[in-house]
């Protein structure tokens, strides 16, 4: 069988995140008998914010079921079923919702091989949508990547681009065979991305060098990939800073190689991650310089996520919550010219602020 | 404002309820509420019943729809409208939005965007008012989907094993988010808590606040008394949307036949008389609310880091 | 081995774990065994009593107190030994010890050491079955300490709802650690997993493997016949510690009277003449199992990081 | 109030970290009537490994709780019971098993103080056990302090002696008004502590510098920190290496200055955490160092945890699962000489070799 749904050939049509996630998730119906969809909601006219819409009607109820509001059981529930036979796909329409369901997934998802020397594989997708913005506040906000990544036996990702997703999604569910976490921006479902990134050249689950440069090296997850690119033009365009962009994507098992290359020749760090900062994505690619050679690094490294702090919801509390374009090129120039004071014309936020302003909900 | 009985008294909390939901639908799509919200209309009768038996110390918690029960327990109006704003003025102070209000003055506790996470929150209340004979009477509050959640088999049978001053009160308006009681659940919500060997009380007719007051009343004496825990589900029906401020009878999940004969017991929409004679006062709290939540100020940057630890 | 009747066969598989565990017993001062183990010596009937009716392509799921199930459901002495021993030729290659014995050759899915955990994945592999119409049907394991775990409920009601097959099987020994049930449980276990619309039957007699094996057999059949899942409440009696090889009847936690009752009915400890029978056969299959796993390779450094992902 | 419980004058008198919870948890329940334990066979003749016994029979049943089996509702009882008055101590027998009280570990006590604005307070402490060696596995095995500690508005504790209990909980539980998550060793319980070490100068919720050296510095959490100081005198004695110990502690909140000082003067950091290293510890350090400036260190650092895997049963997978004062010596020994071959003799396991031989269980 070969990979379900490839990126579109011609480089001027875009695509959706959300669209890219619905022709996976029908593609994995479509091409692989075995596959099942499994969360609240998912057979409503909703669907899943648009990415499992219609899929009940034409696959039948017993494919794309609805769920129970029981995260534990019905994480376990994937867990029995891939153990005899099927392939779960299962929804969190926010992540903070799997806190529910962590004894499945830590406890038995993650183990399940291993502790059994090998006998069960546990193949399942588990998604989850990070949310944001306009008041999602402290409970429909949290970033979990860490949470996961800390513990051998998941694969965890976080899609960037639509690309990602059509790249990784048909390739996890054809080839993989152990659990794997993604965590999907809320934001990026309505942004059309054209498709014409540089793809990883074995699998899918690894990092991805989006843009080279020799000023710095901004490492980023999810959303701040977008924030990372736009900021690099910007830079390049304005101040002739050269910003090199890696996309961490699988956060469990990011590129080495790919990062301390890049960090050896531009001698400059920034990571910018969703979440929070304490045991999260800096902490994780600080190790990973520090432990091969931290000479390579010219400069403190710098670092970009939510304040440290619960998600509030007041819009100038949140505006101050989130790292931005602004405050992360803001972050690279003061970093590049090694001054304060840098000079350097900060972009509007236009662009993105545009799209998390148009972002009204539903969840 | 005096009443000539019951019913008046509590027409008029119920009408308070809409009417401030209304303005909330009203003011949406001028995106100066930035904040999902779950409107309670058509189910606020169940919020004034619950908690006009009880006394202001009786704490209550409840979940992300918890606008009625904020205002039915006594939650201010400028307190509610401040929060939704996002304003330093909120009862949070703008950190919480319409899915946490709160009113700790009042005993309104808290309220979670996580299904069911505060009914354990309640028992263990329940617990320390035991402990520490406070005499209050613990009401927690939740939807008929939350009842599938693994903790709230815990939590009643906590409550129970140690015979605790609670009143489990289900709101059941047979749907969560989108998906029907039938597609969720293989249990009756009532035959499925008496097991644990706890009183249960089925109210049908959840549009009748003096019913549920009296339903509720009969209860929460028998808690302080030291009955132990009790239940009650009450029937009610959601008018607008899960999440939003639109009517979504349009889309496919559920028809319009429940929603007429619902509001066709819906005494604020057949009691014309009662509700001209209420509205100016309430016209006058809501607009003050408003103006005040309008003109607060923001919280400033130096609250996002205050209160973390 | 031939056997006169379904008593002979049934007792001499009891008497094959009881023996076992008793050899476990032996070695354990010797610190061969590295692994806390969870005796069901007592309660050996169950698990023959179930595992009887089953084909070996039913997925069964236990849990850390395995021994019995695993090998009343057909896995293999040398495996089970080995992999207590933490040897390359245990059932795990050595990673799993006592609490996670699995034999999926024979239907004996994995064993968890995290209270009710297995639960949910058996009602998965239920959902399995039923889709790709396999015709297993599926067993999962419980003490009634699990029942009180909020999963257990969420499971319950999602076999139902779905009408999965799944046998429910609930070894009640009354204590969980050293907690008697009733300082844990409001409800009756059994009329709380009937409000789910489950058929569920009661074994107080937990020593009779054939009265066991008969009950289980006939809802083995409803089930495989496409009637939904069933739910069998068996008591029983735990003889040793919760963990460990002792004897805890003088710790002050439980009396001896019910102890020498359980005894006084064990088919084991009354019927001298089958055991003299059958005592030589399994002496020599666990001396073979021992020898085996004394002389099995651990796991070789090559084996700490692979199978993980 | 005072402080309930003093470390002994005495310096000769020995305090088994047993000893210390157990006169922890009866001060508490003496000094404090609003507080009580709630927790699986807290009341019972073994009494959460001794450290609660006989306490129900002194106190009543009603300040020594059993609680059934339902993790998830005993967190979420213990908030309603701290929001309403009393102060909740919770124990789980395994950190495994709070997974399953993730949603109200982090979704409702670390948030219901910020998400209210302050309005509530949930003063509680958690106490956990991380259990290993002799075939705990996979499941009983975890030492989950990353995950709290990712996590705003938790407070993350690892007491690594007798003193850090006496020091720490009686104080948590009179001045601290949110909840802390303790993470006890199960290894640590039967070791007897001389209590000589550095008492912190303000609160105890902070890292601790237990021994001075030049050469390189050493970050251990929970039982690392006896390993270190038995490699630090080792390496003293036989080589001359001096290294400086660094007992962090309150992981959650380490005492970054202390850290970065002493990586100044030493040039050399080793991390030695009880867990995964991936998101972890020895991840938090390195970011610590990393914003802060890199060019402190001379040499890459090094990094002790377990194996990226499951815990394994087997003792010959279990003897390389587990950093060791061996491989500590080793890996100190060669940062120091700088070669691989460094020629200092490594110690004999005996001492914590035997110490974890002579754990048998039970749990
Ligand atoms: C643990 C959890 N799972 C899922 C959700 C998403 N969600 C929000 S409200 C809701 C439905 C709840 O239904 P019910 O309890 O009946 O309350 P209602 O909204 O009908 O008042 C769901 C599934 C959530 N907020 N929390
Ligand atoms: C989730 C979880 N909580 C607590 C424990 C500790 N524990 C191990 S066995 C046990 C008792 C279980 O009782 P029961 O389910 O009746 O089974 P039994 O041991 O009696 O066979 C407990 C509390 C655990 N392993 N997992
Ligand atoms: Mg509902
Ligand atoms: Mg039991």
């Amino acid at each position: 069988m070969g990979v379900a749904y490839k990126i579109e050939e011609d480089q001027a049509q875009t695509t959706t995140y959300r669209e890219a996630l619905f022709r996976c998730m029908r593609g994995a119906l479509a091409d692989h008998p075995e596959t099942f969809i499994l969360g609240q909601g998912v057979d409503d006219h909703k669907g899943t914010f648009g990415s499992t819409v219609g899929l009940a009607e034409e696959f039948g109820a017993g494919r794309v079921m609805d769920s129970p509001l029981a995260e534990e059981s019905m994480t376990g529930i994937g867990i029995g079923a891939a153990l005899n036979g099927l392939y779960p796909i299962q929804t969190h329409i926010r992540a903070d919702f799997a806190l529910l369901a962590m004894n499945q997934i830590v406890n038995m998802a993650a183990k399940y091989k291993y502790m059994f020397g090998g006998r069960f594989e546990v193949p399942m997708l588990i998604r989850m949508v990070i949310g944001r913005s306009w008041g999602q506040g402290a409970q429909h906000s949290q970033s979990l990547q860490s949470l996961f990544a800390h513990v051998p036996g998941l694969t965890v990702i976080m899609p960037a681009t639509s690309d990602s997703i059509l790249e990784t999604y048909p390739w996890i569910i054809e080839n993989h065979r152990g659990p794997v976490i993604s965590l999907e921006h809320r934001l990026l479902y309505d942004i059309a991305f054209r498709g014409d990134d540089a793809r990883p050249e074995n699998s899918p689950l690894s990092s991805r060098l989006l843009r080279r440069g020799k000023d710095v090296t901004i490492v980023a997850t999810s959303i701040m990939v977008l924030e990372a690119k736009r900021a690099a033009e910007h830079l390049a365009e304005t101040a002739g800073i050269e910003a090199e962009v890696i996309d961490l994507h699988c956060v469990s098992h990011p590129d080495r190689q790919m990062i301390l290359d890049s960090v050896a020749r531009t001698g400059r760090l920034i990571v910018a991650d969703t979440s929070w900062q304490a045991y999260g994505v800096a902490a994780e690619i600080s190790r990973i310089v520090c432990e091969h050679d931290p000479s390579i690094l010219r400069a403190p490294i710098a670092t970009l996520g939510m304040a440290p702090a619960p998600c509030p919801t007041a819009k100038t509390l949140e505006d101050l919550y989130y790292p931005t374009l602004r405050s992360l090129a803001d972050t690279a120039a003061r970093m590049v010219v090694g001054e304060e004071d840098h000079g350097v014309t900060l972009p509007e936020e236009a662009s993105m602020a545009d799209v998390y302003k148009r972002f009204k909900g539903p969840f | 404002m005096t009443f000539a009985n019951p019913h008046e008294q509590l027409f008029y909390e119920a009408l308070r309820i809409r009417r401030a939901e209304e303005r909330i639908i009203e003011i949406y799509p001028t995106d100066r509420i930035q904040s999902p919200v779950h409107l309670s209309i058509g189910q606020e009768a169940i919020a004034v019943g619950v908690c006009h038996p009880l006394r202001i110390e009786d704490p209550l918690f409840g979940s992300y729809r918890s606008h009625a029960f904020f205002l039915a327990k006594g939650g201010s109006m400028r307190s509610m409208f401040a929060e939704l704003y996002g304003k330093a003025t909120g009862g949070s102070g703008g950190k919480a939005g319409s899915m946490h209000l709160t009113a700790p003055e009042v005993g309104f506790m808290g309220s979670s965007a996580v299904v069911a996470s505060t009914i354990p929150n309640a028992v263990g209340a329940a617990l320390a008012a035991q402990r520490r004979e406070t005499g209050q009477v613990v009401v927690t509050v939740f939807g008929d989907g939350a009842t599938e959640e693994g903790v709230y088999h815990e939590s009643l049978n906590f409550a129970a094993l140690h015979q605790l001053p609670v009143l489990f009160l289900c709101e059941n308006n047979g749907l969560a988010v989108h998906s029907k009681l039938s597609d969720r659940q293989a249990y009756g919500i009532c035959e499925h808590a008496a097991t644990y060997g706890i009183t249960t009380q089925r109210c049908r007719e959840g549009w009748d606040f003096v019913r549920v007051n009296d339903l509720v009343g009969q209860a929460v004496e028998a808690i302080r008394r030291g009955d132990g825990p009790r239940f009650i589900e009450c029937r009610t029906y959601r008018y607008q949307e899960h999440v939003g401020i639109g009517c979504d009878h349009d889309v496919g999940y559920r028809p319009r036949g429940p929603l007429e004969a619902w509001q066709a017991n819906d005494p604020l929409l057949n009691e014309p008389a009662l509700v001209e004679a209420f509205d100016p006062a309430i016209r006058d709290e809501i607009d003050d609310a408003v103006q005040f939540a309008e003109s607060s100020p923001w919280p400033g940057p130096e609250q996002l880091l205050a209160d973390v630890a």
